[in-house]
């Protein structure tokens, strides 16, 4: 069952992965990655990651995919139309080296994986709940990590204003 | 459960194909979201490696990974407007004018 | 001290002329200059006396000059009988050419004409040095010293081509010479563990013959090289650019015989290495006949005596080399006179006329307007050509007999050269002081100042052979003359007179016509059988043109190009690495995403 | 006494910075001479009360400096490094001397020398390889400064040349400094960038062999060696007279210095091997270098080309492995560094006069400048080895030293003595001589030429009185030198 | 939880807090004062770093705190000081005179400074995107200049594939090791060496190596000066600290060796090559900056103390030297049309002599010429290679110093021995750029004569 999820989610999540790559239209591609970020999330979900899962939901795909469909209408996405939306030539060279990192990855599980489980997040698990855990871990090792997260999203949201915001608005 | 090979191919197929994405698209804001693709599809990765080791500290690094993909999309598409605003374009090969 | 003023006093005269010469003026330093001989002259007369009737030689170390490993060169002076007689000798035909010269160079006095007396000053001193150094390596200072002088004498009228070309032949081709040279004292050095001429002495008989032989002859290298002998001679004729006392004083009496002295000065080592003196001997014959055959085409007044001059070194070192030092050494002292009586006559002949004419047959009958001069002339030539009973006889006489003493064939090549002498130089005689009067310009006799010392050489010309025997009796090496041989020499001598009597006072052949019949030979004498244009045209002018070459096509084009290169190559590169920055954000990726796959690869080849 | 000599390394940089300080054009020049005067004279002082019977390096200071990598501040002079102090020093006073009319930026100028002259001291004197090396590279900013700002017409290309060429051998040099530096720590656990130090270890052959073409290559660009010789003739042409005065009189003598001081006691197994590679090398310069010179209209071209194949005659002797002949090394360096500087004057004076270096506007000089014609015949007399001037003993040392061990390649060598005279001859014939083939124009220009002036004459007298003393009495200066070749023979 | 571990980071975000009130509240005539304030903040930070006892560990092992950290942290505080008190004329002549900047600085110092204490890669990670995002930001901070922007996005790109790259390695470090702190692990692993190798890739490109570099030289063209100053140097010097790190875990695989001499070769060749051809002075330094990145990796390519020290050393004395050179040419860029074409530096000596002779120094150490400092991290790497066996490296690295005279000098010869055509005004450094320049002068020239300054701090 759990197996049957992941696949279904992963490939979904491939499929539309091709289609960001692939769609020429940028709304498409929205819609493509947003498909796309929906199915990792599933992905989260299958593997028991709730708490990922839900924000990678609430963040990415609502609140990221509305900045980009907003910058869509900002920056007028017919003309993008009017124009090839990929490098064909490029894509066409790099491809055999895109294949070839995955031919490599292969290569890499041949050569083996030794992976040594050794934690027991599970019981914790099973005992608090996911999204416990996850606070406790986060509030109690990666506290300043966190705290540095909203460092960032503070950072990026004085920056896209400061860069993004209409430059006659400003007083010479 | 799932093994750890089955997320990692998921993972870096979906992350090739948002480098891929990032190569061969034009338009500004593809590029930009081909990166959010290749920046999600390590996520997967993280989880997969938490589900295997069963530990949890992927989960918060996942969630980091969240949050940073936002901040800088957030940036990218100031920037992105800025160029428009001041260029009117919105294609790679328009914004060339450093080279060489 | 006596002895340090013979060689200090040229030395302070070259110092106070160069220093003060302009002020002073130029008669001056004349006076100045010839003082510093003539007093170099009286020293030197007091120490062979003093030398000569004690019988023992000075030896006077002057100072230390260069510390070695083992050893420690220090200049020093050193009289025994060989370089006092021959110091004497050369201080007095010396002060006499630089009386002389006053007269000669008088029309160029307020031209910066003290050079000329410092440069002679100078001559002197390094002359000197050769003389009385006590080490080879003194010997060398002196050697190249005389070398400089005589470039600068040469060189005297730089402003003309000519003198500049002889000039630079000159202290090239001597350095060939003292290339050599160096090496023989370097070898001497390793082979007795010293350059001091006692200790080689001392050391002769202890030594490899065959490296003996080795030092020898790179010794004679330089000797070669000085005194003008095949194959380093072309410099001598042309060195008759310079004026012509130092024609007289350098390239007749006193510096080309330099070569000669050394060989006898340093004679043990000959000695005592046989085979080096074959070639000695080899070498002087063959310049000898060379320089006289040369002599019989030529037609620049000095240079017809500067090949008599090479041919009579030739001789000596012939004589050298079949082991008659002592004779060597009196023919050098009695050519010293001669020869330079002989220079100097030609010298007033060109001063007649203004340093104008130089080609023998430019002039004519000079006797009528140059009594004196034609007498002078002729007593240098007669006794050159070695008639009894002037000097060059009893000298040159005793040469060829010894040399009938060691080999005929050595001894017929004398006489034929003997008789060559006495026709060349009786031509040159009889062209410019017989015949027809061919110059525009009036002749006049010269003054007194060059008459003097002409007068005084004529008389040791004439009357220095008669020493022979005392001179032989001083080196314990005295020699029965052969009568036979004499008198043969004598007729040789007065056949060769004749025959230049017959062709051009009695005009018994027209020269002329007998130069057109046998231009060939005429023409190969001429040119010195062509080694002057070997030397000039091929090995000079090689020698440039394949600098040239190598320079143009090597050095710039290859070396200089490979180091120009490396900057054009970056400049090359760098216009290709900025042609794939193409400033799209895609390319940008590809190639670090092309350097990762690559990397990929690297990483799974080499594995863990 | 204890410090003299620093005070004689770095009383040069301080007046550098009074000059920069300062900015007046006469206290500048003033200020420079009595600098290389007191310079000078200490370093005659040290010459006098330098006690050659000992073997050791005297006047030594040593102060620990950067104890993590084991550099101290260690200074000291032996026979050898003492000639060349003094050397260099007299040097700098003659270049001063003559320098004294230059209007171009004269603060900037004599700065720059000023700077010069502490890192041509220091070279000389340093005994830890991190301070040699301080100063090696830092004669080369000032040098480029010299070359760049008041050179001729391709001065740009000739200072990069200088710069990049030099640069490229002192980068080899550095990294064998690390090699041996390394292999000293490896073995001693110790790291120490000092002389001694290092002087007493003894390197496997397979270091000596490395450390030897590092370090060759370094010195061979700055002396200059065949091949790598062609920046030499660029930056004679295009440096200033002073400039090419220090370049050939100092800066060259480094490279050999750094083979006397360096290669040979460090890596003495290495230099006997290898020694055919360097006598190849030398001999290849001493004949193609003289070919070279004679090829040349240019006169400083020539006396370039004549400095390098000089120099192989230098490294003939360095390597021949005879006391005598490094002897003869050493004296040839000061000899050259003498002569060289004096030619390169009479070089320069003729430009200022005339404009031109090149043999075909000029001729005949002798008669219209005769003082300068005199000076420039003891220059190149001095140059070719005559016998009296300091020319001639290392020549001949060299030659005596080489021929006991290398008969053949002494020999040879000893051409050079032939072709030297005749280029320098040949040219001395051409600028000096042949007054009858100019043409009229120039004979009426150049009757107004004016001779050497007073500063002229200072230095060139200096520079002859130098050369005599040296030829003449050369006694003590070679004594002096003994002990550093049984010291770096390993006698 | 003892946190005067963290002190000067307390300081440093107690400053971006006190200048992001002060910019809110404040007309914008107190961009001046703000920028003051914002260059006091790290001078703060840097005494408080006297305070701390160390090594210790603190907030569950998440800060560590050493010797050697705190030297990377002092430099870090001096320069970020030195170029927020030079940036202020810049922007207000560029017009661009945002009450922001301090603190973004400022706060990407504070990213920087926790990275250099951290040993978990989650710390790292946040820590280096905090830094990395404010650097974005400022990079695209001139106002109404295109080129400004293209820069921005062209690093945000290529930031973001190092995001993604980093992310990835530290993905499969998590996987293989079950943790994400640094420690030793040996055990021979596959995922290992893939974490190793992207973790890898991604600070190559932060460090611009090629073939990763390609925004460096376009990013160093376009963004205002004095930022060029600050990303070019402090971002550095903290990467080779973490580089330095990672060294001793990854350095025993035998690719590490392999890859990273690679990407150094390929950086110090290319770079030096690709700089001849430039005419800008700003994409010089950018090539300058990818072939020092060859440089220093070369010496990361065995795990050595001796060879991490010298290139510590090395890599504090390079940021010295850069920020000489970008506040120097901050100071020129002011003029009104100059534009950093090699022509617009003809005839600098004669315009502004103590600029043109500053500029000659720094070129000059950049060269390699000693009493300069870069010598002696020059001399350092060379003595590590030669000790590590690496003998071909080493000349490797010769070479390419060589080949990199060529184009400092080209500069030099432009400014000092050829004539300009364009007159500009003469230039004149604001009191805060007086500040940057002697300071790093000094710096350049004291560290070089006196290493041991730094040295005695480098010791683990």
């Amino acid at each position: 069952m759990q197996w049957m999820a992941f696949l279904i989610f992963s490939s979904l999540a491939i499929l539309s992965g091709i289609g960001v790559v692939a769609l020429p239209n940028p709304i498409y591609v929205i819609v493509a990655l947003l498909s796309a970020l929906i199915c990792i999330a599933g992905i989260f979900f299958v593997s028991g990651a709730e708490l990922v899962g839900a924000l990678q939901l609430l963040i990415y795909a609502v609140a990221i995919t509305v900045f980009y469909v907003f910058v869509l209408t900002a920056v007028p996405w017919e003309k993008a139309l009017k124009k090839e939306s990929h490098y064909k030539v490029e894509g066409l060279i790099s491809f055999p080296f895109i294949v070839g990192l995955y031919l490599e990855i292969i290569l890499v599980f041949i050569a083996g994986v030794t992976v040594s489980p050794q934690g027991q997040i599970k019981e914790l698990v099973t005992k608090f709940g996911n999204t416990e855990v996850i606070g406790a871990i986060l509030f109690s090792k990666y506290f300043l990590a966190f705290e540095l997260v909203s460092l960032v999203l503070l950072v990026g949201m004085i920056g896209a204003v400061l860069i993004g915001r209409k430059e006659d608005q400003v007083y010479d | 459960m799932i093994s750890l090979e089955a997320y990692l191919v998921v993972s870096i197929i979906l992350f090739g194909l948002g480098i891929f994405g990032m190569i061969v698209r034009r338009n500004l804001v593809t590029v930009l979201m081909s990166m959010e693709l290749a920046l999600n599809a390590v996520n997967i990765l993280f989880i997969g490696a938490d589900v295997h080791l069963n530990l949890a500290n992927g989960q918060v690094f996942a969630l980091f990974i969240i949050a940073l993909a936002a901040a800088e999309a957030a940036v990218g598409l100031g920037i992105i407007i800025a160029i428009f605003r001041l260029r009117k374009v919105d294609s790679t090969d328009e914004i060339t004018d450093m080279r060489g | 001290m006596e002895s340090v003023i013979v060689i200090l006093s040229p030395l302070i005269a070259f110092l106070i002329i160069a220093f003060f010469g302009r002020k002073i003026g130029d008669l001056a330093s004349a006076i100045i200059c010839i003082l510093g001989g003539a007093l170099s002259f009286l020293f030197s007369t007091f120490i062979s006396y003093q030398v000569l009737s004690s019988q023992n030689p000075i030896h006077i170390k002057l100072y230390n000059f260069l510390p070695l490993q083992n050893f420690t060169i220090s200049f020093g002076l050193y009289f025994d009988t060989l370089s006092a007689i021959t110091t004497t000798v050369v201080t007095f035909v010396s002060t006499l050419i630089f009386i002389y010269s006053v007269g000669y160079m008088h029309n160029l006095f307020g031209q910066w004409t003290y050079k000329f007396y410092a440069y002679l000053s100078l001559f002197l001193f390094a002359m000197l040095l050769i003389l009385l150094s006590d080490n080879l390596l003194g010997i060398f200072f002196g050697w190249e010293g005389v070398g400089l002088a005589s470039y600068l004498l040469i060189g005297y009228f730089h402003e003309t081509k000519k003198a500049a070309n002889a000039s630079l032949e000159a202290f090239t081709l001597n350095r060939v010479g003292d290339w050599l040279f160096i090496f023989g004292i370097i070898y001497c050095f390793y082979l007795f563990g010293s350059i001091d001429l006692l200790d080689i002495f001392k050391g002769v008989n202890d030594v490899n013959k065959n490296l003996l032989g080795v030092a020898a002859l790179l010794l004679f290298g330089g000797a070669v090289g000085k005194s003008g002998q095949l194959p380093l001679h072309t410099w001598l004729p042309n060195a008759m650019a310079g004026p012509t006392p130092v024609s007289a004083l350098l390239h007749a009496a006193t510096m080309v015989a330099a070569g000669v002295y050394l060989v006898a000065r340093v004679y043990p080592v000959f000695d005592n290495a046989p085979e080096s003196l074959k070639v000695v001997a080899l070498v002087g014959g063959i310049t000898a006949l060379f320089a006289a055959l040369s002599a019989t085409a030529q037609t620049d007044i000095k240079k017809i005596i500067a090949f008599s001059t090479m041919s009579q070194l030739g001789l000596m070192y012939l004589a050298l080399g079949i082991g008659d030092q002592v004779g060597a050494m009196f023919h050098l002292t009695t050519h010293a006179f001669f020869k330079a009586l002989l220079f100097l006559a030609a010298g007033s002949v060109i001063h007649a006329f203004g340093h104008h004419v130089h080609d023998i047959f430019e002039v004519g009958n000079l006797k009528k307007y140059m009594p004196i001069t034609y007498g002078m002339f002729m007593v240098g030539a007669l006794a050159l050509a070695g008639v009894f009973p002037l000097s060059g006889f009893w000298s040159k006489d005793r040469i060829i007999g010894s040399v009938y003493d060691v080999s005929f064939g050595f001894g017929v090549l004398a006489s034929v050269v003997s008789l060559l002498t006495a026709y060349y130089i009786f031509r040159e005689a009889f062209v410019m002081f017989h015949g027809k009067e061919r110059h525009k310009d009036k002749a006049h006799e010269s003054e007194g100042v060059m008459v003097v010392p002409m007068v005084v050489l004529a008389i040791m010309a004439v009357g220095s052979g008669f020493f022979e025997g005392w001179y032989s009796g001083l080196f314990g090496a005295h020699k029965e003359i052969h009568l036979n041989i004499a008198v043969m020499s004598v007729v040789i001598a007065l056949v060769g007179i004749g025959i230049a009597y017959l062709v051009y006072v009695r005009g018994l052949v027209e020269p002329e016509r007998a130069y057109e019949s046998l231009k060939t030979l005429h023409t190969t004498f001429k040119e010195q059988f062509f080694t002057e244009k070997l030397y000039h045209k091929i090995l000079a002018n090689g020698y440039m043109l394949y600098s040239n070459l190598i320079y143009a096509a090597f050095e710039k084009q290859f070396i200089d190009k490979i180091v120009e290169s490396t900057y054009r190559l970056s400049n090359g590169i760098g216009d290709f690495v900025k042609f794939l920055h193409t400033g799209k954000i895609n390319h940008y990726m590809w190639t670090a995403y092309l350097g990762i796959a690559i990397f990929l690869i690297i990483l799974i080849v080499m594995g863990g | 006494m204890e410090h003299l000599l620093s005070v004689a390394i770095f009383l040069p940089l301080l007046s550098a910075l009074f000059v920069g300080i300062v900015r007046n054009e006469k206290f500048t020049k003033l200020l420079s001479i009595a600098t290389a005067s007191v310079v000078f004279i200490i370093t005659l002082y040290l010459f006098l009360n330098f006690d050659w019977n000992i073997k050791d390096f005297q006047f030594v200071s040593k102060y620990t400096w950067i104890p993590q990598l084991g550099i101290s501040y260690h200074i000291g002079v032996d026979g050898m490094a003492l000639s060349l102090l003094l050397l260099t020093s007299f040097m700098f006073l003659v270049a001063f001397i003559w320098s004294l009319k230059i209007e171009d930026r004269p603060n900037l100028y004599y700065a720059l020398f000023l700077g010069l002259f502490t890192a041509c001291m220091g070279v000389f004197s340093a005994l830890d390889f991190f301070l040699f090396y301080l100063f090696w590279e830092g004669m080369l900013i000032p040098m480029y400064f010299i070359i760049g700002f008041w050179g001729h017409d391709r001065k740009v290309y000739a200072a990069n040349k200088f710069f990049v060429y030099t640069f490229f051998g002192s980068l080899f040099l550095l990294l064998g400094v690390a090699s041996i530096i390394v292999y000293g720590y490896l073995v001693s656990g110790q790291i120490s960038f000092d002389y001694m130090f290092h002087k007493n270890l003894s390197y496997p052959f397979w270091l000596q062999t490395l450390a030897f073409f590092l370090f060759g290559i370094g010195f061979a660009v700055k002396i200059p060696m065949w091949p790598v010789h062609t920046w030499l003739p660029d930056a004679h042409v295009e440096a200033p007279t002073a400039g090419s005065v220090i370049l050939a009189a100092v800066l060259l003598k480094m490279g050999t210095y750094g083979f006397v001081r360096y290669s040979l006691p460090l890596f003495p197994e290495a230099s006997k091997e290898y020694v055919y590679i360097i006598f190849v090398l030398s001999l290849i310069a001493i004949i193609y270098t003289a070919m070279m010179a004679i090829a040349q209209t240019h006169i400083k071209r020539l006396i370039a080309y004549s400095s390098i194949s000089h120099m192989g005659l230098v490294t003939l002797g360095t390597f021949a492995s005879n006391p005598d002949a490094l002897n003869g090394a050493i004296f040839m360096m000061i000899g050259h560094g003498i002569s060289s500087a004096a030619l390169f004057m009479a070089a320069g004076f003729i430009y200022d006069r005339i404009h031109s270096y090149h043999m075909d506007d000029l001729g005949g000089l002798a008669k219209y400048i005769p003082n300068l014609a005199i000076f420039f015949m003891i220059a190149g007399l001095t140059s070719i080895g005559f016998p009296g001037l300091a020319g001639f003993v290392g020549e001949f040392l060299i030659l005596l030293g080489t021929f006991k061990g290398f008969p053949v390649w002494a020999f040879i060598a000893g051409t050079g003595m032939i072709l030297s005279a005749a280029y320098f001859l040949y040219m001395y014939k051409r600028v000096m001589f042949e007054e009858e083939t100019i043409s009229d124009y120039r004979r009426e220009k150049w009757k107004k030429l004016k001779d050497i002036e007073k500063h002229h004459w200072v230095s060139f007298v200096l520079v002859t009185i130098a050369s005599l003393l040296l030829g003449l009495y050369p006694f003590p200066f070679v004594k002096i030198m003994e002990q550093t070749a049984k010291y770096v023979l390993g006698g | 939880m003892d946190f005067t571990l963290i002190l000067p980071e307390i300081i440093l975000f107690i400053g971006i807090l006190l200048i992001f009130f002060l910019d809110l509240f404040l007309e914008e005539k107190s961009f001046k004062f703000n920028v003051f304030i914002g260059g006091l903040v790290p001078i703060a930070a840097l005494i408080s770093l006297f305070f701390i006892s160390y090594p210790s560990t603190t907030l569950y092992n998440m800060v560590y705190v050493d010797g050697l950290n705190l030297l990377g942290k002092g430099v870090i505080y001096i320069i970020s000081s030195i170029v927020i008190f030079s940036l202020y004329d810049y922007f207000e002549k560029k017009r661009s005179a945002f009450g922001e900047l301090p603190y973004l600085v400022l706060t990407s110092t504070l990213g920087l400074s926790l990275l250099l204490s951290s040993n978990n890669l989650g710390m790292i990670f946040m820590s280096l995107e905090l830094s990395s995002i404010t650097i974005y930001i400022l990079v695209g901070m001139l106002r109404r200049d295109y080129l400004s922007k293209e820069g921005a996005f062209k690093y945000l790109i290529m930031g973001s594939l190092a995001t993604a790259t980093f992310v990835l390695g530290t993905a499969f470090y998590y996987a293989s090791t079950g943790t994400m702190f640094i420690k030793e692990y040996l055990q021979g692993n596959s995922l290992f060496m893939l974490s190793m190798f992207f973790l890898l890739s991604a600070l190559a490109l932060k460090i611009s190596a090629v073939p990763f570099h390609m925004w460096t030289p376009d990013v160093y063209e376009s963004a205002p000066t004095p930022i060029v100053s600050y990303l070019a140097t402090v971002p550095k010097i903290v990467l080779y600290f973490l580089l330095a790190k990672l060294v001793f875990i990854f350095s025993y695989t035998k690719a590490w060796l392999v890859l990273v001499s690679v990407i150094a070769l390929a950086s110090m060749f290319y770079a030096n090559f690709a700089a001849y051809a430039q005419t800008s002075f700003q994409r010089i330094w950018g090539y300058s900056s990818i072939a020092h990145a060859g440089y220093f990796l070369l010496a990361l390519t065995v795990a050595k103390k001796d060879l991490i020290n010298a290139l510590l050393f090395y890599v504090i004395v390079y940021s010295f030297a850069t920020v000489g050179v970008f506040t120097v040419m901050a100071a020129l860029e002011k003029r009104e049309g100059f534009t950093h074409h090699l022509l617009d530096y003809r005839g600098l000596y004669k315009d502004n002599p103590g600029m043109a002779v500053l500029l000659a120094l720094f070129l000059f150490a950049f060269i390699g010429i000693p009493p300069m400092a870069l010598f002696v991290g020059k001399l350092g790497i060379l003595m590590g290679l030669v000790q590590s066996n690496l003998i071909p490296l080493a000349i490797a690295f010769v070479i390419a110093s060589i080949i990199s005279a060529g184009y400092y000098l080209k500069v030099i010869v432009y400014m000092f021995l050829e004539e300009g055509e364009r007159k500009f005004t003469p230039a004149k450094a604001s009191a805060g750029e007086s500040i940057a320049i002697l300071v790093s002068a000094l710096a350049v020239i004291l560290l070089g004569i006196f290493p041991n300054i730094v040295l005695s701090f480098l010791k683990w």
